[in-house]
């Protein structure tokens, strides 16, 4: 499959752990994605105003690269980088008119000819590799491992660009399966973490945090999976201030599924960087033997 | 010799007011062709110092241009005006405490956070510099990349002063471009050398030299083996 | 904050400019609360997502100073769950950008301290960013 | 007029001859000039042996002495402000060290004097233009510094000396070339930017008289990249600058320099500065364009610190000779007097007249190069005349890609084949026009090892003083130059300001200079220092219209 990889801008930062886990599960799974050479930050967040032309350059410049690199089909691994670029990708394909004038605007780049198809990588996983193939190339099942998946906003809402039903999605469990963790069902999975307000209404997201986190360990899980490394950032290092104002608050990591994946297909921690995570994961992947005691890695004894 | 044809005269208006000048002048010495005497607004005159950053109009054009004036042909019915100078904060860091975890630049300049790569700093730089690219690869924390794709800045502002996220660019390059210094390769024989020279290793040679008589050091240095040769 | 909600106070101008920038037909709302009920970020509003509608409806500037359309954190949990299809939002980014369009920030970039810009990753700088700076 | 592939239609003829003969003189060489030959050449043609380019001074320190007529000119000129002229009792700025000049010289000497204990609100760097607006801004091609093994400090030293006719001060030279090491070490701390191997070392070239590779640089831009980069710990450290504000007279009371006299050039105000030191770093003289030639230069270089030095009666040193690069840009109009580095004629590009003739050794020394062209120019009269008036001699950069095949120009001169890009030659194609350009100011004030003038009190680093290069400064050592005696400079006068205390501010040497004038009978004329050049109306175009009045007679 030729496929081109768009990192977007966490992924190269605090979301390192991110990238490395899902370029080696990719590599185990014979999925060749090529980073682009170029490619801008996505904007994070799709602009809602009908007529801002200016916030749909970033997405649509990248599709461009994409394009410029010969591709035609470009996956992403961030939910918000995905929702942004897809329903980019919906508004050139429905709007021919808003195409041009981007393109004209952007008169020093080739014509963009709205033909880039986005997939997250949760799609590709389920759709063109199948998760009965995943299952048979798992070399260390999680078995044992209770995982509540955390959807967040960006994947599945607004309808038109969901990877699944925005109700109750399956992917993640399915995924989980696949590996043969524990699915941890949790009514909180569909829930905002707060998103961008951690930079100027920290106390919302530590309030968000609190609830969110908690009703996954109250249910049984061991940690939380998800794809978005704002979500990442704001149940993982914002349980820090929660602790501060919930004396008695206990919390569980959070990693992302590609970290888990990874782990399942039978690569060595040093991909995960889960020394980048606030709350360390090791801990319980030791205690579920899903790691082995004393194996040192990034200077972290498990 | 070869008799060379008259000068055309072009018109080139400055700030509305319209000039008559030879053609083939810089828009620098057309403007000094017309009356003008620089003070703000040329500084090197070649190209390195971003002194003399000019925006222009062609004649029934509406593309807006920005080019140097010491760089670029004044052309008939050129509108124009110079921009000697931006109004742009520069951060305070030393470079020493700066660690490479996290984004080091989105600490000093957050705005780049703001960026919504519209490319207009692109477009507006006199050294044709992918702005917008290295300003994406800082926010991305590519160090290298930016420092790379930022080093024939010259500092002109051109592109701070387009920017609708208001994000000061060439500062921004400038301060890679340290954090990246700071983290490469150092030399070691550089190192060495310069301990050499405080213990003072080369001092006999060097004062021999100094003391020789003005025939002999002539041969020496006549006598010496030069590499490029080799 | 309260609404005080009246005909004479009715402003078709701001109906119409959000109208023109969120694309939404606000006339499509019946009030049923049902945005409002779902919206996470609910207990630090001052007034629910559904009275920022009628606000609109009924031209009163005042909704933009109200905090909810700040709070509103994109998530589009009403937009999904709105049975007339109206997406809500899209009609708080239009309100925001009513503010942010005049140049006027909603958060100052140069207030963040250095220990915060420490630790926040870029994709929470760029969004936050885009959605309360001007 | 009509341009095609960015040469007007009337070079056309000449560039066509030029392509004719190309296939025939490839792997042919002129023959290189004999010693005799050489020593004729120069004396008829080279600016620094036309004995009508050079008088005695009448006045000062160095009366007498033989002197570039230009240099002449501006020291026998009335001081721009006379002894009253200016109330010395409001003193507007009263600091320990007083960093006269912005470049350099003067940002290296204001940071080292900080680093030796004067706090920052008591330095104070004054400069005609903006932080930065300086030569050393457009340095290209690197800095020498010896830290190979195959190469020392020593081998330093006897380059520099040879290159400098053995006419440099071996107590500069020396502290020049044991301090280059850590001079790089220290800009590598700061984060400059070297080009370097995978192991860190440097990738090091060879310059015009070294004799080994020991040029550090930053791809085309080495000069720009350690001054930005050296400027922006400066304005880290909020070291306070005045802009646009010359200094036009030294302060003294009478034994040492006091002080000094400032002028802003936008409002037109005088700020009399009190220092217990003062630190001279003004750079060169590139826009007198002595005998009219175009120049390297940038705008402020108008040999202004010699002058306040001079006055106040300073020795200047090796006023006789200046450096010209044989191959400034002529054409376009543009580029003129800009530098087409050396490695153009290293990688095989033949010097050619108007009718494609070889008529010298395309890598004679840069005197003998520069001679050979203006003979050609203006006493044969086979050079080729640009639109504005001036003469070029082709240098046939498409052999380049003869010899080395096609790409060699991209990857060797890629920052120079884009300048020509600009202005729609292709230097790949058609060959580029050049002529002999003003560069550097080899002598000036004198200064001893520590930076120290013969003035108490006044302090030198950079082009402005003299003595560290001779009569002629090899390629790489005045980025050297201006970091290690501007660092010196610093260092002394931030030791000198400790211990010394404020003194009287007085003009009187200006009134004694004037006085001397008067004896001397010079006319009153000319001004000095002149600040910036006129460059308005017909002063616009080029230089070098009249070099044959002087040359060829």
């Amino acid at each position: 499959m030729n496929l081109a990889y768009y990192p977007g801008c966490t992924l190269k930062n605090q979301g390192l752990g991110f990238e490395t886990s899902a370029l080696a599960a990719a590599q185990a799974l014979d999925i060749e994605m090529k980073e682009l050479d170029r490619w801008n930050c996505c904007g994070t967040v799709f602009s809602l105003a009908d007529e801002d032309l200016m916030h749909y350059l970033a997405p649509m410049r990248n599709f461009v690269r994409v394009q410029e690199e010969g591709f035609d089909k470009v996956v992403t691994l961030c939910s918000m980088c995905y929702n942004t670029m897809k329903r980019t990708e919906q508004i050139v394909k429905d709007d021919p008119e808003k195409l041009k004038t981007i393109n004209e605007f952007m008169y020093r780049e080739e014509d963009y000819r709205g033909e880039v198809k986005l997939f997250h990588l949760l799609e590709l996983f389920r759709d063109e590799i199948g998760y009965e193939e995943i299952k048979k190339r798992v070399i260390r099942p999680l078995r044992g491992l209770k995982v509540a998946p955390y959807y967040g906003c960006m994947l599945t809402r607004p309808k038109e660009i969901g990877i699944d039903d925005w109700e109750e999605p399956r992917i993640m469990e399915d995924l989980l399966s696949a590996i043969d963790a524990e699915v941890v069902k949790d009514p909180l999975r569909g829930e905002c973490c707060g998103a961008y307000h951690t930079v100027n209404a920290k106390e919302l997201v530590t309030e968000r945090t609190r609830m969110i986190v908690s009703s996954a360990k109250k249910r049984g899980a061991d940690c939380i999976m998800l794809s978005c490394p704002l979500c990442e950032f704001n149940l993982d290092l914002r349980q820090r201030d929660t602790a501060k104002e919930y004396t008695d608050f206990v919390g569980i990591p959070v990693v992302y599924f590609t970290q888990l994946l990874a782990l399942a297909l039978g690569l060595t921690e040093d991909v995960c960087r889960f020394d980048l995570h606030y709350i360390d994961p090791y801990p319980v992947l030791v205690e579920k033997n899903i790691i082995e005691e004393g194996e040192e890695v990034h200077g972290k004894k498990a | 010799m070869e008799k060379k044809p008259k000068t055309k005269m072009i018109s080139v208006f400055v700030m509305g007011k319209e000039h008559k000048v030879p053609q083939g002048l810089t828009i620098m010495k057309a403007m000094e062709h017309a009356g003008y005497r620089f003070l703000r607004g040329a500084g090197c005159r070649a190209g390195f110092c971003g002194a003399c950053g000019t925006v222009y109009r062609l004649k029934g054009d509406y593309k807006l241009h920005f080019d140097l004036a010491c760089q670029t042909a004044a052309e008939d019915g050129m509108a124009l005006t110079q921009l000697p100078f931006v109004p742009a904060n520069k951060a305070t860091y030393h470079v020493r405490l700066i660690k490479k975890e996290g984004n080091p630049i989105l600490k000093y300049y957050p705005e780049v956070a703001r960026c919504v790569s519209c490319n207009t700093c692109t477009k507006a730089c006199p050294q044709e510099l992918e702005v917008m690219d290295y300003v994406q690869a800082a926010l991305k924390n590519d160090i290298e990349k930016a420092a790379t794709l930022s080093f024939d800045c010259i500092q002109c502002g051109m592109c701070a002063l387009r920017c609708p996220a208001e994000i000061v660019q060439y500062h921004v390059g400038q301060l890679v471009r340290r954090v990246h210094g700071k983290f490469v390769n150092k030399s070691k024989q550089l190192n060495k050398r310069v301990n050499e020279v405080n213990k003072g290793k080369f001092d006999t040679d060097i004062n021999e030299l100094m003391t020789l008589k003005h025939a002999k050091i002539k041969d020496k240095y006549s006598d010496r083996d030069i590499e490029a040769l080799h | 904050m309260k609404l005080r909600l009246s005909v004479t106070t009715t402003n078709s101008a701001l109906l119409a400019k959000v109208e023109e920038i969120s694309g939404e037909n606000l006339s499509k709302c019946y009030h049923c609360g049902k945005c409002s009920a779902g919206c996470p970020s609910l207990t630090n509003m001052d007034c629910l997502p559904n009275q920022v509608i009628r606000a609109v409806q009924l031209g009163d500037e005042k909704v933009l100073e109200s905090e909810t359309i700040w709070l509103c954190a994109s998530c589009f949990t009403c937009a999904v769950r709105c049975p007339r299809g109206v997406d809500l939002s899209k009609i708080m980014e239009a309100l925001r950008l009513l503010t942010l369009r005049k140049d006027v920030n909603h958060i100052e970039v140069k207030e963040l301290t250095q220990e915060e810009l420490d630790e926040l990753p870029p994709i929470a700088l760029v969004s936050n960013f885009r959605k309360m700076t001007s | 007029m009509e341009f095609i592939n960015g040469y007007p239609e009337y070079m056309r003829a000449s560039i066509e001859k030029v392509a004719r003969t190309r296939q025939s003189r490839v792997g042919k060489s002129f023959t290189a000039m004999t010693l005799d030959e050489r020593k004729e050449l120069l004396s008829k043609f080279h600016p620094d042996y036309n004995v009508k380019g050079k008088r005695s001074v009448e006045v000062g320190t160095n009366k007498g002495e033989i002197i570039i007529n230009e240099v002449a000119d501006l020291l026998e000129a009335r001081p721009l402000i006379a002894k009253d002229s200016v109330d010395l009792s409001q003193i507007d700025y009263d600091v320990d060290v007083l960093v006269i000049g912005g470049g350099g010289a003067g940002t290296v000497a204001a940071l080292w004097a900080n680093n030796s204990g004067i706090a920052i609100d008591k330095i104070l760097v004054t400069t005609k233009l903006r932080l930065g607006d300086s030569n050393s801004m457009m340095a290209q091609g690197g800095i020498q510094a010896a830290d190979r093994p195959e190469d020392s400090p020593a081998r330093h030293y006897l380059d520099t000396y040879g290159g400098g006719h053995f006419a440099n001060k071996p107590e500069l030279v020396e502290r020049l070339v044991k301090e280059a090491p850590f001079i790089i070490k220290w800009h590598e701390s700061r984060g400059v930017l070297y080009d370097r191997d995978e192991n860190g070392d440097f990738l090091e070239l060879s310059g015009g008289g070294t004799s080994r590779n020991r040029l550090h640089a930053a791809k085309d831009y080495t000069g720009m990249e350690i001054l930005r980069c050296i400027r922006d710990v400066a304005r880290n450290r909020k070291i306070p600058v005045l802009e646009f504000t010359s200094a036009v007279e030294l302060l003294t009371d009478g034994e040492r320099v006091t002080g000094a006299v400032l002028y802003n050039m936008e409002t037109e105000q005088y700020y009399v500065v009190r220092a217990k030191s003062v630190v001279l770093a003004t750079g060169g003289f590139g826009r007198l364009h002595v005998q009219n030639y175009p120049t390297t230069n940038h705008y402020g270089a108008t040999g202004d610190g010699l002058v306040l030095a001079y006055h106040a009666g300073a020795k200047l040193r090796d006023m006789d000779t200046a450096q010209y690069h044989p191959t400034g840009a002529a054409f376009p109009e543009q580029l003129v007097g800009l530098l087409i580095t050396e490695k153009v004629r290293g990688l095989g590009a033949q010097p050619l007249n108007i009718d494609g003739e070889t008529f010298v050794f395309p890598l004679e020394p840069r005197d003998v190069e520069a001679a050979s062209f203006i003979r050609e120019c203006y006493d044969r009269k086979k050079g080729i005349e640009t639109p504005t008036g001036m003469q070029g001699i082709w240098l046939d950069s498409p052999l380049i890609e003869i010899i080395h095949g096609e790409g060699a120009i991209e990857k060797n001169l890629g920052a120079m084949h884009r300048m020509f890009q600009r202005f729609g030659i292709d230097m790949r194609k058609d060959p580029v026009l050049v002529f002999p350009t003003l560069h550097y100011q080899n002598g000036g004030v004198e200064i001893d090892r520590d930076a120290k003038t013969s003035l108490e009190g006044l302090f030198a680093g950079g082009e402005v003083e003299g003595g560290v290069h001779g009569k002629n400064r090899l390629m790489g050592n005045s980025l050297l130059d201006y970091n290690v005696f501007g660092r010196a400079a610093g260092i002394s006068a931030a030791e000198y300001a400790k211990k010394a205390k404020k003194g009287k501010l007085t003009l009187h040497h200006v009134a004694k200079y004037n006085d001397s004038l008067d004896k001397a009978h010079v006319e009153p004329g000319l001004k000095a220092p002149i600040l910036l050049p006129e460059y308005r109306g017909k002063e616009a175009l080029s230089r070098a219209l009249e070099i044959d009045k002087v040359v060829g007679e």
